[in-house]
């Protein structure tokens, strides 16, 4: 009865072609060797929604071939430069793109939190992040007087997906200062963890630990990764890689060289 | 005395930050990053600074959202946004350049700009590259507007823009420049600005830092930010360097 | 430029007549060593919210005519019986009653931590809860096809006020799985907050403790009140004073004798 | 066998848990708390069970929201309410008696019944005292009701009402008798009950317990229960004093 699951393709199962992924910020989990797994198997047409940003996940998946509809407020690899794969996919026209701002991805995960069918934001009005998001509605505020407002409809991923440093036998999972991904379990239908370890005994016994922790209750199925981040840092935990990083953003220029990245890094690493 | 234009734009940066309670830096910004602290070194540990993507600068408890909670509750008094392009009604685009369906260049996206820039009191834009490429008349997509319609709830917005060249301030839809940095030229300012902008009859040059302030920076500000910045804070105060 | 104040009425001087005041339930942290010190002091007109039931402190801050308002979802001694203070002074029409259910409280603090003027809700249509709050609207859900849903405006207290194990110097709290208190202070104009103790070094310096703490930004006012909770519990570290609640009950049955728990338990100890 | 009332009523509520997911319990509520626990033992640890007021019994780490929130994901499928009245359309009164103006009985409030009434989708209604008092034609304050108009967002509501003499299942808005407690009859329930409920023309007696179950409540759930409930365990199940 253990979400622990034997291999990491056996846990990343339930995630089905077509279906939508909420996976996190560079900061704060990252499950690389899940979305190598993921390229290796072929996956195809994701929503990925990337709360509230991604780096080299998004531009990894979408140069593979994997997503169909990108919803997130930034793709950029940070101090390495821009995301080259997803900057091309827009250019190319071959990803459907739901550009947001950050807080309002927060806001339309935590609408499904609580389960309700929206959430309001200020901000947005004036904006054309808001004029091409069809699926946003501007109501009248019923308790101001002439005040517009922008209501967001939640979203309620199939899966959630992110990276940890550590489970314990019973699904409980260390999420530490991280807390959106408590409300990524919350709002998704199931939830995939990759950790790189697990922790000995239950870290809901201690109340120190309890603090920190995402209650096995809402965890589907977890695999070890060890440095299932890499080359994302994991912090607190490790930092990131930065020569890879380099090279990534390198090969990744062109589509040739990301063919080449794949080879070396994502599908040679099977047969390791 | 000698100092870099690095330098001079955090200095002018920090004198605009002024006396507030909480400043913000955004994720890659090691100039705003080094006059928040100077701010905060000047003022005996108050304003509080919060230096994104930095989990030892930053205080949140409360995952990514905080900071966005955090400035929709007031509490964040100063923050900084940049654009691929701002327009002279201080619209910043994060997004793209050309037609919607079609763009021709993608920039990363709008991160919390379409947010931020109506909630905190003081945004400060920031771009160093000073051109009509990057200063446009009107932008090509709007991730945050400079201004809204007199009903629409709004807390905050641009005051000033700070360039390579010059500093600008904003009010009432509109920049006026305030001064042009050393060794730049009113005429050189109007020739790269493709928005059109109100001056004063006489335009004063941009003060240099004073002694004390470089001491502060290079002695006490700096050895901070190496731990976020370590290639700025090596390449611009030497920090990291063993001395010679 | 500490928060730790010289003295606990030195702490609570923030707290003013007819101000909206945010206290929380039983279970997460009652500040009952400040409730006494309020009573002492005669504060007077408070809009008490208590997020989302009240016990004690509720009972004891009407017995002593502090309240004008009181908003919570109900108040009760649990196993003690009913709040005999309470119930008299909805019965003799000496407070105003602000009925609500729980959950509808959370929303409303989350409303004002996210800087919205409301947050839907789920339920509550058809009941005489909603019936009787002329703030609370219901609007068709622009998301849905003749679906009505509860609109609640946020609630902005002007001081949160609670007790908690431990805070450090540079006035972090540390709050565990309490998490309602760091929205609580979120929503609020200021903090207060009483401690059993002062934590050595700095609650955020260590990933795990940061994972359960309220950050000191968030906190204006720290008094140091040792077992401050007591007769009610500090889950985790003590339980209720079973003997003392039961005196309490009987004692407050009758308005005289909750003249006499004032004398003995309220005034007499600040002569000690 | 000899059993206490207390034991066939968990035991009746266990087999209305049914093969569910998640029970939740709330404050005070020891012999729902029995029958959820019961229903984990049968199940082999499934379904979770929370016992609220109890952290070691709770695996909430998200606050005082999280039962909340939680039950507004749809994940939990199994609640327990009261009332100080209970109307035959399954409307429930944890406020007041009396007129709204001036009340002549106050009770302590309506908890989170407003909303959970809606959400989670089996509720099982619970009142030891079964009389003209308490099961009334119509309630003198709605603190959740117990049907909505048909486009109203509801996924849960009442499936039953468990007394000290008898079982009802609830559908389509009313009450149907479905057992009466060995040492009750049909014609005492009648007299007793305030409201108008359907009833089959033979009304079963509602099972006793077995003694495997008897066994189970008695030495495995009743040392668990004796952490959050030490009185009732004591009082009920002899837990916790020395055996003789």
């Amino acid at each position: 009865m253990s979400q622990i699951a034997k291999s990491l393709d056996e846990a990343l199962d339930v995630i089905a072609d077509g279906c939508m992924l909420v996976v996190p910020r560079e900061v704060s989990g990252v499950p690389m060797d899940a979305t190598r797994a993921l390229i290796r198997r072929g996956i195809r047409r994701l929503h990925l929604v990337a709360l509230p940003t991604s780096s080299l996940q998004a531009d990894l998946l979408i140069g593979a071939g994997c997503v169909e509809t990108l919803e997130t407020s930034a793709v950029s690899l940070g101090e390495y430069g821009p995301a080259p794969r997803f900057t091309a996919a827009i250019l190319a026209g071959s990803i459907k793109m739901k550009d947001a701002t950050c807080p309002a991805l927060h806001a339309a995960l935590q609408a499904a939190e609580k389960g309700v069918p929206f959430m309001p934001l200020r901000g947005l009005i004036g904006s054309d992040v808001l004029k091409y998001r069809d699926d946003w509605k501007v109501i009248d505020s019923p308790f101001g007087d002439n005040d517009p407002i922008v209501l967001l409809p939640a979203i309620r991923p199939d899966v959630a997906l992110f990276h940890a440093a550590m489970a314990d036998v019973f699904g409980n999972i260390w999420i530490g200062r991280q807390r959106e991904l408590a409300t990524m379990a919350h709002a998704a239908e199931k939830t995939v963890v990759t950790v790189d370890r697990i922790h000995p005994g239950n870290l809901l016994d201690n109340p120190t630990f309890a603090a920190g922790t995402l209650p096995g209750f809402y965890v589907d199925r977890i695999a070890l990764t060890e440095r299932g981040a890499w080359p994302l840092p994991l912090p607190d935990y490790y930092a990131a890689d930065a020569a890879h990083l380099a090279e990534y953003a390198r090969m990744a220029a062109t589509e040739e060289g990301f063919g080449e990245y794949l080879e070396k890094y994502v599908y040679e690493k099977q047969a390791a | 005395m000698n100092f870099r234009p690095e330098e001079l734009l955090a200095d002018q940066i920090a004198q605009l930050i002024g006396g507030v309670r909480h400043v913000a830096v955004g994720n890659a910004s090691p100039i705003p990053a080094t006059a928040a602290l100077l701010a905060r070194e000047r003022g005996n540990g108050r304003p509080y600074v919060s230096l994104l993507g930095s989990p030892k600068n930053t205080f949140w408890t409360d995952g990514a959202r905080e900071l966005f909670d955090c400035a929709g509750q007031g509490r964040i008094d100063v923050f900084f946004l940049s654009g691929g392009q701002i327009d002279g009604h201080g619209n910043i685009n994060l997004v793209e350049i050309g037609e919607h369906a079609h763009p021709k260049v993608r920039f990363p996206g709008s991160f919390g700009s379409a947010y931020l820039y109506y909630v905190v009191p003081k945004v400060i834009l920031f771009r160093t590259e000073h051109s009509r490429r990057t200063l446009v008349p009107r932008v090509d997509y709007i991730s945050a507007p400079g201004a809204n319609e007199p009903n629409v709830f709004r807390t905050g917005g641009p005051v000033a823009l700070i360039t390579n060249r010059c500093l600008f301030s904003f009010s009432n839809g509109r920049f006026m420049l305030q001064s042009v940095h050393p060794g730049h030229t009113v005429e050189e300012v109007i020739e790269h600005t493709g928005f059109d902008f109100d001056r004063p009859a006489h335009v004063p040059e941009t003060p240099p830092p004073s002694a004390e302030t470089l001491k502060l920076m290079r002695e006490t500000v700096a050895p901070q930010l190496a731990e976020l910045y370590p290639q700025f804070a090596a390449q611009v105060f030497g920090v990291g360097v063993p001395p010679a």
